[in-house]
């Protein structure tokens, strides 16, 4: 009959490359890591946000609340970003069978869901003194409001099935399904409306950007923000790759005393 | 597969269920709605493709949970999962068998009960010819959805969250073609982009859905 | 053709319930699978039929060769005895459901609803699909539950037949049916759940 | 019966369903309407309680089946028609564990929701009362509908298509109440007429959906 | 208490499956109800437990002394074991569950999710049940099913104490499971499906 994956493994030239991250190495690797990336993260996120709330001007046809923007960008390209990582470890764990990989996308997942929300409300937030209104069917909200709808499903799917294999194995295909699907929405989104929102103004097209006193601290928060989702990811992987260990206990105590 | 087909259709005509239910969801649905919005007619026309095409929809999604789940449920799935015949096949002619329990008569009764919602005789064709060419879409990716749900204990509302994304562009491009279609105007291209969501969907879900059956049978 | 089982280790929720499964079976034999209850006898003719992957070792034979009888029957209760075995019968390629009727007299049941019949007459319809799916290898989990003894005469019959015709029988039972046959005992092959998981390699030590 | 009450929403909330699902499902139906719609913030407005109302109507139908089924099917329904405590009461309470994890959360994100649709103001509050009102009349008929139809395979069609006729008079109250609301204008009687809807089938429906429990037990 | 079944018929699918049972139980005694699959056992268990009307005759004890325990268990798999017993004990109004988990031997599972239970622990819980209810006349509806050696002596343990303290209990079974019982078989009782239906009045004579 066909060989397990796990001999598959221990035939690969590469394998020493996948050993660095089995989870005892991974455990220790993330433990030694933590604090670095902690540090990243304060140092970058704290300023960006004391410079962009306390130190831009106000602009004149925007008021103060364009500072918002140092919460909204930030979280809004992290929920994107976010679910494109979760499709590369989903992958990952369906041909590699690799179960750190797994564990961060169920981990990256909750990360997500958090950031796409940030960016929903600070949205909103924004939009009222913006556009008079707190939410509008522009393709730009809307797309996003579908990613949302995306991570829950997703986490739903996870919290739904017992046997963690399984769950990893179902949820990575609807990660990858649901990718395809995410993506022809956005494009059916922009064909139903054209919006109100505002185009990429982080472009290289100096035309569209915005001004450099607004810019430099987004840049700096846009660092801090995916420091801080390092971290974050870091801390959840390693609570899931506990919270599995002690599962695997728990059956494994419970089919002792059958 | 021929047999599997004809075993499928006979078991959604006999079972008291899929077939004249699917029918009768449908219908409420768009009753209810005027009661919910109110009886303005030029209003109700406005929304009537829209409204069609969700009610559509909803009575496709809450039949969903049957494609697998009694063939789960008393052990036909791993007795087929064991039979001369690939599973995707299998998958796919489920499908077939849903939409032809389900997608096609919703599809040939839409142009009556635009009737109730006041849309005007352009709308009906279009209106139908959408939904002939989606609805096949609806099914395949509801198959998928009930295939990653189909060992859990009352999946029903997970299978409606975890399907319901994945039908927003199909909506999107139909609802869209009924409407411009309503209104006179040019809508070849949500057509054609409803059609290769519908062809993409048949030539690659079948693959998705039986590896996720393979995960649940384990 | 030979079902020859080589050290295979086969798994429930993840954790292995059966290490070094080794035993082999030559057409014309019937073994009989033994083992107190939750010993992991389903489990094993699962990974057999090919429903799951085994953790390690080996099977000689693709599911292809092999016809699965599980405990639930997967019967349709709005069709017809008739229907229900013709529809396997198509599945399989065989389309003579005549023979499998006789064999387990059914043959006055045949319009009647699946979901009408007594416990024991669901449970013969069942069996009576292995007839119709024409392979080697029988791989049966509990067959007789719910038979009363004139029943389990037939099926006895049955298998005589089958193993007469070059087949073989893997069957995995807690009563005695009257049939010359081996015993394999899974109780020795118990993973311990205590013991030091047996994984290749360390890679994924930390879950098992 | 408190340990009843406390049992049911303990699996509500527990089994992966129920609660957040419900929840979900009725966003779910918010986001579907307009991309069927389009996205005229104005019309979305206009028929924005209506569809509130349909959305948590269905919202709450999906998760009906819930009620009684698995009690059917695991022999806990026929433990407790032998156990000290009243079929009536039992029914009461098992509606009552409904609402809290289905109506209750409902009502309460609604609010929330109508923003979605472009509610203004003062709308929110009256789609906000009108559904706390009456909700409890939905899980009360519903469980009514799941009584007479729990004896059946896949009975979740069948119970939409004898729940649905049975709401439509609180769907018309309520979502009466709501727009006149949202518009400025007097809604007294509604409320009225939909709270005496609920107190009624509170105060009756319990006899029946016992009494259809025993016969389908039989 | 004692149960007095005088010339019951009862009913399937409208159609009488036993004809004029009569026989006695008093307390202190176990009954163990005999007869082939599909005799009728099930359906006369739960007329008698109130679940369906009998056609004919009587039964001299209302449904609130009896405590029923049917082929399902009634267990929640998301529960725990201490849960799902606690949940019934409150319904019956007794609220010490530990004498329950002691005489079925499931003080080391008490915060198991029963869904993780084995077959026969599962039983074993389904068991324990009866003992909360704190009824004095037991209907039970083939117990062992599932269970081994050890928990069949269990379960006789369980019956003879029951009975020692002046309750009773009748068991629809198949198997010997060592208690010095009377035995009544149902297949004098079973209804001629041929013979003309035996209905008090012509009134619903083309009916039945
Ligand atoms: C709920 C409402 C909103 C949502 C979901 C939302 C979502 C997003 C998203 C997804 C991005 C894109 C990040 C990227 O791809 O680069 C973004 C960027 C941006 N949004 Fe919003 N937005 C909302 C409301 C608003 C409002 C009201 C304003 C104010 C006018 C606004 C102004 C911006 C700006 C200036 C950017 C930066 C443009 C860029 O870098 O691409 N947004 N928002
Ligand atoms: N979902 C699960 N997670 C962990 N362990 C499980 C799970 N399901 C079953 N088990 C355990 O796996 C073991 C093997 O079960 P299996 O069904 O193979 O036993 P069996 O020999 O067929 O028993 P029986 O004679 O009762 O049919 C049992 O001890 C059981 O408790
Ligand atoms: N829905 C139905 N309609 C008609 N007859 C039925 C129906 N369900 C069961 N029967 C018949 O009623 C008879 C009595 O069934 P019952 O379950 O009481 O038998 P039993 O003695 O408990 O059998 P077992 O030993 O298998 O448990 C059987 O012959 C069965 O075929
Ligand atoms: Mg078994
Ligand atoms: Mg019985």
């Amino acid at each position: 009959m066909s060989e397990t994956h796990r001999t598959k493994q221990a035939r690969d030239r590469w394998n020493w490359f996948w050993e660095w991250a089995n989870p005892v190495k991974f455990m220790s690797l993330s433990g030694k890591a933590l604090p670095w990336v902690a540090a990243i993260c304060a140092l970058t996120l704290i300023p960006g946000l004391v410079w962009g709330f306390f130190f831009t001007p106000a602009a004149e046809n925007f008021g103060s609340s364009v500072k918002i923007i140092y919460v909204h960008v930030p979280t809004a390209m992290m929920a994107i970003n976010i679910w494109v990582m979760m499709l590369v470890a989903s992958l990952i764990w369906i041909v590699r069978r690799h179960h750190v990989s797994a564990l961060a996308a169920k981990a990256a997942a909750l990360i997500g869901v958090t950031m796409t929300l940030a960016a929903l409300i600070t949205g909103a937030v924004w939009g009222e003194p913006m556009w008079g209104t707190y939410w509008a069917w522009d393709p730009r909200l809307t797309s996003f409001l579908i990613l949302f709808l995306f991570y829950l499903g997703y986490m739903a799917l996870w919290g739904a099935i017992d046997n963690p294999d399984t769950a990893a194995d179902l949820t990575a295909v609807l990660c990858i399904v649901g990718s395809a699907f995410a993506l022809l929405s956005r494009y059916a989104v922009n064909f139903w409306n054209q919006g109100l929102h505002q185009g990429a103004s982080l472009s290289m097209d100096q035309q569209e950007n915005v001004s450099d006193v607004y810019w430099q601290p987004l840049v700096l928060t846009l660092v801090g923000t995916s420091a801080l989702f390092v971290l974050l990811l870091l801390i959840r992987t390693r609570t899931e790759v506990r919270k599995r260990r002690t599962h695997a206990l728990e059956t494994r105590e419970r089919m002792a005393d059958v | 597969m021929i047999a599997l087909l004809l075993r499928d259709m006979r078991l959604g005509v006999r079972s008291g269920g899929g077939f004249g239910l699917g029918l009768a969801f449908f219908l409420i649905v768009i009753v209810l709605v005027p009661f919910g919005v109110g009886p303005d007619s030029e209003i109700l026309a406005r929304i009537a493709p829209g409204i069609l095409w969700v009610g559509a929809l909803l009575a496709c999604l809450l039949s969903l949970d049957r494609i697998f789940q009694l063939d789960y449920e008393d052990g036909t799935l791993d007795l087929l999962a064991t039979a001369p015949i690939p599973m995707e096949g299998a998958v796919a002619v489920k499908a077939l068998a849903h939409w032809l329990v389900t997608g096609l008569p919703l599809t040939l009764s839409a142009p009556i009960f635009a009737t109730l919602l006041n849309l005007e005789s352009p709308g009906h064709i279009w209106v139908f010819l959408s939904l002939l060419i989606g609805t096949p879409a609806l099914s395949m990716i509801g198959a998928f959805g009930a295939a990653l749900t189909v060992g859990l204990k009352r999946g029903g509302l997970l299978l409606s969250l975890l399907v319901l994304p994945l039908y927003i562009p199909t909506l999107i491009f139909g609802a869209e073609a009924a409407t411009r279609g309503a209104a006179g105007l040019e809508n070849a291209t949500p057509l054609a982009l409803m059609a290769g969501i519908t062809a993409g969907s048949i030539a690659l879900l079948p693959f998705a859905a039986s590896a996720a059956i393979r995960v649940n049978l384990r | 053709m030979e079902l020859l089982v080589d050290n295979l280790t086969v798994t429930r929720g993840g954790l292995p319930v059966l290490e070094g499964v080794t035993f082999d079976m030559r057409p014309g034999q019937v073994v009989m699978l033994r083992g107190p209850n939750g010993s992991g006898k389903t489990t094993l003719l699962r990974t057999l039929a090919g429903l799951q992957p085994p953790m390690e070792g080996s099977v000689s034979v693709e599911p292809e060769a092999i016809a699965y009888g599980a405990h639930a029957d997967g019967l349709k209760s709005t069709l017809s005895v008739a229907e229900n075995l013709q529809f396997w019968a198509s599945v399989y390629g065989t389309h003579d459901i005549a023979p499998a009727l006789a064999a387990f007299n059914l043959n006055g049941l045949t319009t009647r609803a699946a979901g009408n019949l007594s416990a024991g007459q669901k449970r013969r319809l069942g069996l009576a699909r292995l007839l119709v799916t024409g392979r080697e290898i029988w791989l049966l989990d509990e067959p007789t539950v719910s038979l009363d003894v004139a029943s389990v005469g037939l099926f006895a019959d049955a298998v005589r037949a089958h193993v007469g015709q070059g087949g073989s029988a893997l069957i995995a039972t807690h009563i005695d049916m009257g049939l010359e046959a081996r015993e394999v005992d899974v109780t020795p092959f118990r993973a311990d759940p205590n013991g030091s998981p047996r994984v290749a390699t360390a890679f994924d030590e930390a879950f098992t």
